[in-house]
């Protein structure tokens, strides 16, 4: 199996979750705010007055995508960036009010982090655990509810496994009991419909760069009856809620890519679960000792994640990448840390299994074709790493190993 | 991140394979690491006459395997008792930060089977 | 005096401190980033590690630009993120050291309202008077320093009035008391030499905007033995310092931005600085009842900031735009409160005058012709205000007043 | 961020100046606050015959000015005294938010100078 890396037979890139190529009708509408249009969106002149149409044009759009009134979107440096704002601007707002938060155990790290900083200034954070499917319950939500809860939090669209938790649920019973609920969304934006009247959410996060649009821009849902504090200081910018000058090519595209990922929302679903219910079926069938990680079908409809036992993620990503697909995984060396990931864990996967796992997320340029060329690519790598595999000889020779001690 | 030598180790590992009646045998990691690597030896005049390895792990742990059963084929069991962990990833021309302390264990793997056949040998004296 | 908006004879952006348009080259460095190089530069697959590429060689030039090593630069979404990252981020580190930190009367509102918000979380600042230039004494800087001082934050170029600080001389200082300096030096990079050794600085602020580059981005520099803890959690971006996916575009532009500024900086800042002159002397020769706002000499190349008696700048900078020329102003009504400038009222500038300011700053875009239509429009429309100000009146007929006396 | 209406007072006003002898003078503001307007009024029969003001101030104090001359010419004075600011802002199709408070003070200078030439008129009879 040898390819030149430079010439793959193919390219196909499934890693839309971590991010996506902007769209041509994103950067086009974008171009003529760079040189053109160029003002800063506070300035009373004519380039100042042009560029605060862009933005406010662009926030009428991400309000669309969300059902939202636009003055309830406030534009931040993207997903992490509106995360961090909606729980430390609540945390800090209601203090007087209780320390007690509410999350769960498959949170992304934008979110897990703040809340285990927030630990550190006091707040105490309940994570709630999920089922073997990914899923949180809403009666474990219920039971962690104490006088004192402040916020709950909650994932809408899991990132790694795709599992899309019960926010509307989750959200009759915040309401119900007057604890503002907040959603990480960003990977669901543009993927399933997202309309914050039906979930029932305060506060809800977006990522441009998720969803074709550009890097570096976001935005954070804020009902209009929740009042938060900025968690940058400055300017009086997005009506006090993010100072900073506005990134308008940015706002433009964001805004272009959300109204874009609303329109063609119903089509494009529909489309992405067919591909990824081939691929998923392919690899199951394909490949022995596989399992699908996250909920069957209460599942984001272009994420694919599996763990391939006897391998790791890592070596089977830099053999994908080989033959030019490129995708992710949850095992530790690609997570940075020694761990692999907490979503996983959370799960109840074995630490070997983790390390195993491969996730493929799909895209707009994505076709069957694609798919048809990773079944076909993927079966060999897998046999050829599991061949060279100190773990699967484990497996397969118990006994001649117990003669030879030395595992650690 | 990686740079071409390890690729190269990594897509055409040396040495891979199980050999039938090795005199020693070195396993290090732990699945649940993420890393597990096992050398196989066969050794005659006190040098290592051949040696094939298996590795379940990243990119790092393949190459840095297939590395040091090159580096320690023909020496003699205490030469290779000699050659260390940063050996091998510098004969590799470096690895990445966070991969020097993970996933560079095969230098281990091989002192593992070296004691291994040593213990063997001792007690059949 | 009658023009068509739409139509003005000449257009004229004198808005540069406010932002400016991206550079061509820029640009043209920028567009493979969102459509083909678009990974996430955290990936190991070829689409990252193409990004991954664009962001180190971009850390390098903007290093070059301010003589860092590229370690030491951690890319925020601007130059206010970076400001508040400087602050909040010692603030907290240091508590235990010392709760009192130094500024300035003639911050940016991007480090104001952050020393604000800190002394909400029981800091004690002290913010140093100037002189009638705008510009903070050394002495005046060493007689505040106190046991339990951690940090100086003193603006390098004002980006109201233009006036350079003596950062060198208040970072020897710092260095021998052993306390941290940050300066804000948005508004100088690109424009005056910058070198973080010779400034004697552990953090400096700044911005991709200001030097031609795209909005949304910007950079702390962040000497190397000092430590400092992301202000936005979340993934191990930065090497810790700042969550969020890298904005892969905003940065390779920054790169170039800072690249070229630096390259034609020497030149370029003599330019500015007789376009400079002319309209000062211009404004000052042509208009009575002027004056200059800021130093003479010690002054940013591109800065002109003048105080128009008897007229208040936002009918100044409507009748401008009209003509096609784009300013701003330190009035209330353009600073978004009732309130003038603080920066101009810190200078001793009383009210009425502060609201007649006028500020324009010039660009690489400005020629000589630029100046000369604007010494051609400016006064008759001075001119025009004062003979319709009730307030021009109020001085030459004191005597009538005192008749009719409704001055509430 | 204001209407054409509001550019077209402010770049046109109406009723810009000063008159010889008038019957009231209104004035109201202040430069520190950055808005003084002044307002001269002439009456016959107790109507606002001509109406003239001067303003320092921003865009909405000018076109505020200029609308509350043409607001309250020919009207009688108990008319115009029922003028009020808010009334001056509709006339212009609206004024940004923040221009409400500030800069929208035009109908009380109208008030005032009706009330200079009511409290003169009282005096000489
Ligand atoms: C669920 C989720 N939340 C938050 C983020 C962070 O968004 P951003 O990359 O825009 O900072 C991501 C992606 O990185 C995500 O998948
Ligand atoms: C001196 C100074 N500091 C900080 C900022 C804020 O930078 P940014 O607009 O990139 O947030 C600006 C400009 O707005 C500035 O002029």
């Amino acid at each position: 199996m040898t390819s030149d890396y430079n010439h793959p037979a193919r390219r196909v890139y499934l890693d839309n979750s971590s991010t996506t190529p902007v769209r041509a009708e994103v950067l086009s509408v974008m171009l003529p705010f760079f040189a053109q249009a160029f003002g800063n969106a506070s300035s009373i002149h004519r380039w100042g007055k042009e560029a605060r149409v862009g933005v406010e044009t662009a926030r009428e759009k991400v309000a669309y995508l969300l059902g939202a009134e636009p003055s309830e979107i406030v534009f931040t440096s993207g997903g992490t960036e509106a995360d961090n704002l909606a729980l430390r601007s609540t945390a800090r707002l209601l203090k007087s009010k209780g320390n007690h938060i509410i999350t769960t155990a498959v949170e992304h790290h934008a979110v897990l982090h703040t809340c285990q900083s927030l630990e550190k200034e006091g707040f105490e954070v309940t994570y709630l655990p999920v089922d073997e499917y990914g899923m949180v319950g809403v009666e474990s939500v219920a039971g962690a509810i104490r006088p004192g809860t402040i916020l709950i939090s909650v994932i809408h669209g899991q990132n790694e496994v795709g599992t899309i938790q019960p926010i509307e649920e989750i959200g009759r019973l915040a309401k119900e009991k007057g604890i503002l609920l907040h959603t990480d969304a960003v990977q669901s934006a543009g993927k399933v419909p997202l309309k914050v009247r039906d979930l029932n959410v305060d506060l809800l996060s977006i990522s441009s760069h998720k969803l074709y649009g550009p890097k570096g821009i976001g935005a954070l849902y804020v009902r209009k009856s929740v009042k938060i504090a900025p968690q940058i200081t400055g300017g009086a910018h997005e009506r006090g809620r993010r100072a900073g000058t506005e990134n308008v090519a940015g706002i433009v595209g964001f805004g272009e890519a959300c109204y874009l990922a609303e329109r063609e929302l119903p089509e494009e679903s529909l489309r992405l679960t067919s591909l990824r219910d081939r691929l998923i079926k392919g690899i199951l069938d394909k490949i022995p000792d596989t399992v699908l990680n996250g909920h069957p079908s209460r599942r984001l409809p272009h994420n694919v994640n599996v763990s391939i036992k006897y391998v790791e993620g890592e070596s089977i990503l830099l053999n994908l990448d080989l033959m030019g697909i490129g995708a992710s995984s949850g095992s530790a060396c690609t997570s940075g840390s020694l761990e692999p990931s907490h979503v996983l864990l959370a799960m109840g996967l074995p630490h070997e299994v983790a390390h195993g796992s491969l996730r493929m997320t799909l895209g707009r340029m994505n076709t069957a074709e694609d798919i048809d060329y990773v079944l076909e690519v993927l079966p060999p790598i897998v046999s050829r790493l599991r061949e060279m595999s100190a773990f699967s000889s484990l497996r397969d020779s118990r006994a001649c190993e117990e003669g030879h001690g030395n595992v650690q | 991140m990686y740079n071409d030598k390890v690729m190269d180790h990594f897509f055409n590992p040396r040495n891979v394979g199980e050999m039938e009646n090795p005199d020693g045998v070195g396993q290090v990691g732990n699945p649940v690491c993420g890393d597990v690597m096992r050398v196989q030896i066969r050794v005659k005049d006190n040098r290592i006459e051949d040696v094939k390895f298996k590795t379940f792990g990243c990119g790092a742990a393949i190459a840095t395997s297939s590395m040091v059963t090159e580096m320690v084929k023909g020496l003699t069991l205490d030469e290779a008792m000699e050659v260390s962990n940063k050996a091998v990833a510098e004969a590799l021309g470096g690895l990445p930060p966070q991969k020097m302390h993970c996933s560079n264990l095969a230098a281990d793997a091989i002192h593992e089977a070296i004691k291994d056949y040593r213990s063997k040998t001792a007690v059949s004296h």
